[in-house]
């Protein structure tokens, strides 16, 4: 077994898990549910093993690359396990298993779930290490299709209507995606990243408008993947009423993982530099925005959903600026500079990745055990949790770490990374903005952890005695045995996983931006003077002044003219028109700035 | 000769786009995938011909046929 | 010119089925019309490359370049599977609306709540 | 009204971004062409080069969409299946499956007679003529996916066939879902050997060996398994419709 294996192993192995699992949908139950088990082992429990005996060289800044099958370069398929491809199975695989674990209790569970999931993971691996065009437009076909069924898993109409507005506009993007495939093509004969980009090179005008547009198509595919900001209205309903797990890989993995593959094709191709430039300025836009759009929700997981948007805006904006400096001088200082930035980002995402499956597996949990999921009705969660047996407060205190980690608190992992954030793009305009979605964020999550809040005492007969009812949808699915209020012992694991890693990751975080940096290609050394200042007076001053202000905003909020300005925001026009609207305009204006 | 080709799937596929019976707007579609077909036949591509016919015109169909008696065959203005 | 423009317009035709039917199997109609217009695209412009069919059988005639029909079989094929799930998820709708209509199933599943 | 403006707006705004690539005018690139014409036979075996791609250059990329179609039918099926438990549940707005006729019943059995008997026949020839398309991909138009849809069609046809009859076993769903993800797993295992020999994942596993056994080999495992596949979603819709 040479590299070359190693290196495709994180995404075959969760492939043969998947075929034992479907093995088992044939099987006798007893059998079944063994080979489901052992699949998901074989598939998210394996490629761990790749990932540790590759890291010494990849974390130094190297590289595995080849063509799948060892065929000739001019028609192969390239892939390239480099630094950032390790870091996203890294994401990938961190979220995938716990949450596979959470559903063992919350649902849902049998083969054919679990062999799903597992191609999920799978294609999430393949899309981190694609190197070739076409490639990537199969990866990200398996992607979706996996997706696109296991949010229908919660089995509410809702999910289906979801899905499939997903998966139109998912389609029709991998439509355009194919004629910039067509485009780069017809231009240089080549589909490999580098082989486009020296063909490219070669043309008397590098390929003139047609290249650029090119580009332009498969951005703005990759970018409604990701749900940069106006490209972002499949994701709300996906995310918040898929199951539980799902969301949290949906939230936590699948948005950015295709942003991360794309940067190796925007570094190398003309136009590249800019569209990062342009989709980091939307990102910076959509944080402040997202959030403001999250407080206003009055669903738990919605008002999660909401925040993915936020968040992932955070994560575009350094990824954008750095692409736009890496493409502008890929050899010299810009480079590192752009490192740096992309670390950053790729920091965030992880962090995000950690504490929003956090968040939802353990609001999951929460509205599971409660059967409410309106944030002002819900009260006395605790009570809840423990009534469902629940002695030590594991899932309320996984949601206490998840809610302080996304407020940036220190010493959680979101402080960390969003004091790397900050330090990156100080200077720049960005900064200001993802500085007031900061606020905003402490604003919503003081909004959402007042589900555990002692219930009134004039208001708790009334709370209590409508937890059964309401929603029927939810709970015709989400309470099918007996046992179902109690919490499971596997949703406390992994909760308690998650919350363990977004301790870790912030206690950690100037060795982990650190290595991050160096896979990535900054210089040596490059983070340092941010590990010295981390907990600085002046950071920490920042911080408490930032939950002060969201405190005061959160109080904004609940005053008549912000509940009225809430209600407007909640319940603005969504058409599903306006999905494929964004889609064409973006690509359009993409285009425009591009060929300008 | 492509260029009929071409006219003839494109009508076809604006029969199907305006079409009120999703039954004949399926067939439209069916037709269009032969067609298809033939024209990938002319310009040198059997394999993509083969696999257009089988699919396009085979599989699909009966997707989309299953699927309008599935649930209805007019669409509602 | 005339056979690309003829694409194109076969393109544009596919998105505003899928944009502006309100019928979920005509949008899925759009997407299949949508998706063979691109195939369409690489098989019509890959057979400018050459004069004969990519099979090497000894004859003298150039071939054309193999490369995008073979990526055009993956793409057909993926379409299709696309077109099968979606009517999937179309009839559950239906089953739980019992519409077709995105803007009545979307009434009847309420708006913002599921 | 606004739906149309949107589409309008959406049409215009994708032509404007994709015209430059209608607009592509230049010579096509010979660089792939000129290779495959070279050596594309030798180094994969097969005379029909789109195979040669398919399912040797590019065999990772037709992986993927083997796995594509495994997931549309796993979750189309589930979807049915889920759509016919839940149905009685189903808050307000559940419709009613308009009850048909006795007469047309009577039509419907009458027809359905004359298809069996035919169709019975029919699978048969269709089936082997799928396995021919199936086993001969790499020297003419062909292969394991077109032969795997043949397949398909012949056991649709040997499905409608056994209406009425006892079914026969091998168009039973459970069974086309078995030998579907037996499928599956033998692809794995073909990509893998490749592993177990030391030449890499996905390449023609012999050392020494003439390459296009490996190919006639993929194309009867993708065969089998789209044959399977696409055949049990078939046979599902049409179940399901008869129920």
């Amino acid at each position: 077994m040479g590299m070359t294996d190693l290196a495709l192993a994180p995404a075959i192995l969760p492939l043969v898990g998947a075929a034992l699992a479907l093995a088992g949908k044939t099987a006798r139950p007893a059998s079944a549910r063994t080979l489901e088990r052992l699949g998901a082992f074989v598939g998210l429990a394996l490629p761990w093993l790749p990932l540790v005996l590759l890291a010494p060289s990849i974390l130094q800044g190297g590289a595995v690359e080849g063509f799948v099958g060892g065929w000739a370069p001019s028609v192969g398929v390239a892939f390239r396990f480099d630094g950032m491809a390790w870091l996203v199975n890294l994401l990938g695989f961190a979220v995938a298993g716990p949450a596979w674990v959470h559903a063992r209790g919350s649902g849902p569970r049998g083969s054919a779930f679990t062999a799903l999931y597992l191609v999920q993971a799978s294609a999430l691996a393949a899309t981190s290490m694609a190197a070739d065009l076409f490639n990537l437009f199969v990866c990200l076909e398996v992607l979706g299709m996996a997706s696109y069924v296991l949010v229908t898993e919660s089995g509410k109409p809702g999910a289906y209507l979801a899905s499939f507005s997903y998966l139109m506009v998912s389609a029709a993007a991998m439509v355009f995606f194919l004629l910039g495939v067509y485009g780069l093509y017809r231009l240089t004969g080549a589909l490999e990243y580098g082989a486009v980009a020296r063909g490219l090179s070669a043309l008397p005008d590098s390929g003139g408008h047609a290249a650029l547009a090119s580009v332009a198509a498969i951005a703005a595919a990759i970018a409604l993947r990701t749900a940069v900001m106006p490209l972002y209205g499949w994701l709300p309903e996906a995310h918040a009423l898929a199951p539980h797990a799902v969301s949290a890989v949906l939230s936590g993995v699948l948005i950015k993982t295709p942003l991360f593959a794309l940067t190796r094709i925007l570094v190398l191709l003309p136009g590249g530099g800019e569209t990062g430039a342009i989709l980091g300025a939307a990102g910076a836009i959509a944080a402040p925005i997202g959030v403001v759009i999250a407080l206003s929700q009055t669903d738990a997981k919605r008002l999660l959903a909401y925040h993915s948007i936020s968040q992932i805006g955070y994560v575009v904006a350094a990824w954008g600026a750095g692409v736009a400096l890496i493409a502008a001088d890929p050899d010299g200082a810009g480079a590192s500079a752009g490192a740096v930035l992309v670390a950053a980002a790729y920091l965030h995402a992880l962090a995000h990745a950690l504490f929003k499956g956090l968040l939802f597996l353990s609001v999951g949990t929460v509205t599971d055990v409660a059967a409410e999921r309106d944030v002002y009705r819900l009260r006395g969660a605790g009570r809840a949790l423990r009534r469902a047996g629940e002695r030590l407060p594991v899932t309320t205190l996984a949601f206490a770490v998840g809610a302080l980690s996304i407020m940036a608190i220190p010493p959680f992992n979101g402080y960390a990374s969003k004091a790397a954030l900050s330090a990156a793009l100080k200077g720049r305009w960005q900064y200001w903005t993802l500085l007031a979605a900061s606020v905003g964020t402490v604003a919503s999550f003081i909004k959402l952890s007042l589900v555990f809040r002692r219930p009134k005492p004039a208001a708790s007969t009334e709370t209590f005695s409508e937890e059964a009812p309401p929603a029927v949808a939810d709970t015709a699915t989400e309470a099918p045995e007996s046992g179902a209020e109690k919490v499971p012992i596997s949703a406390k694991l992994a909760t308690a996983t998650l919350a363990a890693a977004c301790l870790a990751g912030g206690l950690a975080a100037p060795r982990l931006y650190r290595v991050v940096a160096t896979a990535l290609g900054a210089a040596p050394g490059a983070t340092d003077a941010w590990s010295a200042a981390l907990y600085a007076p002046a950071e920490l001053l920042k911080t408490a002044g930032l939950a002060a202000g969201g405190l005061a905003l959160f109080a904004l909020a609940r005053t008549a003219p912000g509940k009225a300005l809430a209600s407007a925001i909640r319940n603005r026009p969504r058409g599903f028109h306006g999905l494929f609207l964004a889609l064409c305009l973006g690509m359009a204006a993409l285009t425009a700035w591009l060929i300008r | 000769m492509i260029e009929l080709l071409l006219a003839a799937i494109l009508v076809l596929a604006v029969y199907a786009m305006l079409t009120r019976d999703l039954l004949h707007g399926t067939i439209a579609l069916s037709a269009l995938s032969l067609l298809s077909a033939l024209a990938f036949a002319v310009l040198k591509a059997p394999d993509v011909a083969i696999t257009e016919a089988a699919v396009g015109a085979g599989v699909s169909t009966v997707v989309f046929v299953w699927a309008i008696r599935a649930t209805e065959r007019m669409e509602k203005q | 010119m005339i056979a690309r423009i003829l694409v194109g317009l076969l393109l544009l035709t596919g998105l505003a089925t899928l944009v502006a039917r309100r019928n979920l199997v005509k949008k899925v109609f759009g997407l299949a019309i949508l998706n063979s217009a691109a195939v369409f695209l690489f098989v019509m412009e890959g057979a400018h490359s050459g004069q004969g069919a990519p099979i090497v059988d000894g004859s003298a005639l150039q071939i054309v370049d193999p490369l995008p029909q073979a990526l055009m079989l993956t793409a057909i094929v993926i379409g299709v599977c696309v077109t099968a799930l979606a009517l999937a998820i179309a009839a559950r709708l239906h089953r739980a609306t019992g519409s077709l209509d995105i803007d009545v199933i979307k009434e009847r599943l309420g708006n913002g709540h599921d | 009204m606004p739906t149309r403006l949107a589409a309008l707006a959406s049409v215009l705004a994708a032509a404007f971004a994709l015209w430059p690539l209608f607009a592509l005018d230049v010579a096509w690139p010979g660089t792939v062409r000129d290779y495959l014409e070279a050596k594309g036979t030798v180094e994969s075996g097969a005379m029909n080069l789109v195979s040669a791609i398919y399912l040797g250059y590019r065999a990772y990329d037709t992986l993927g969409e083997t796995v594509v179609l495994l997931v549309a039918v796993t979750g189309a099926i589930g979807m049915m299946a889920a759509g016919s438990a839940l149905a009685p549940r189903e808050a307000g707005g559940a419709p009613v499956e308009p009850a048909r006729s006795p007469r047309r019943e009577a039509r419907s059995r009458q027809r359905t007679e004359l298809i069996a008997a035919l169709s019975g026949k029919l699978g048969a020839v269709i089936l082997i003529f799928g396995l021919y398309v199936m086993l001969y991909g790499h020297v003419s138009p062909g292969g394991g996916f077109q032969g795997g849809v043949v397949v398909a069609s012949g056991i649709v046809f040997l499905a409608l066939g056994s209406h009425g009859a006892a079914p026969s076993p091998l168009v039973g769903a459970r069974n086309l879902a078995r030998i579907e993800s037996a499928g599956f797993a033998i692809l794995l295992v073909a990509a893998c050997l490749g592993v177990a020999s030391g030449k890499g994942f996905l390449a023609p596993p012999l050392p020494g060996g003439d390459p296009v056994s490996f190919i006639i080999v993929l194309n009867a495992v993708i065969g089998i398994k789209v044959g399977a596949g696409i055949g049990l979603l078939c046979v599902a819709m049409l179940t399901e419709e008869a129920a």
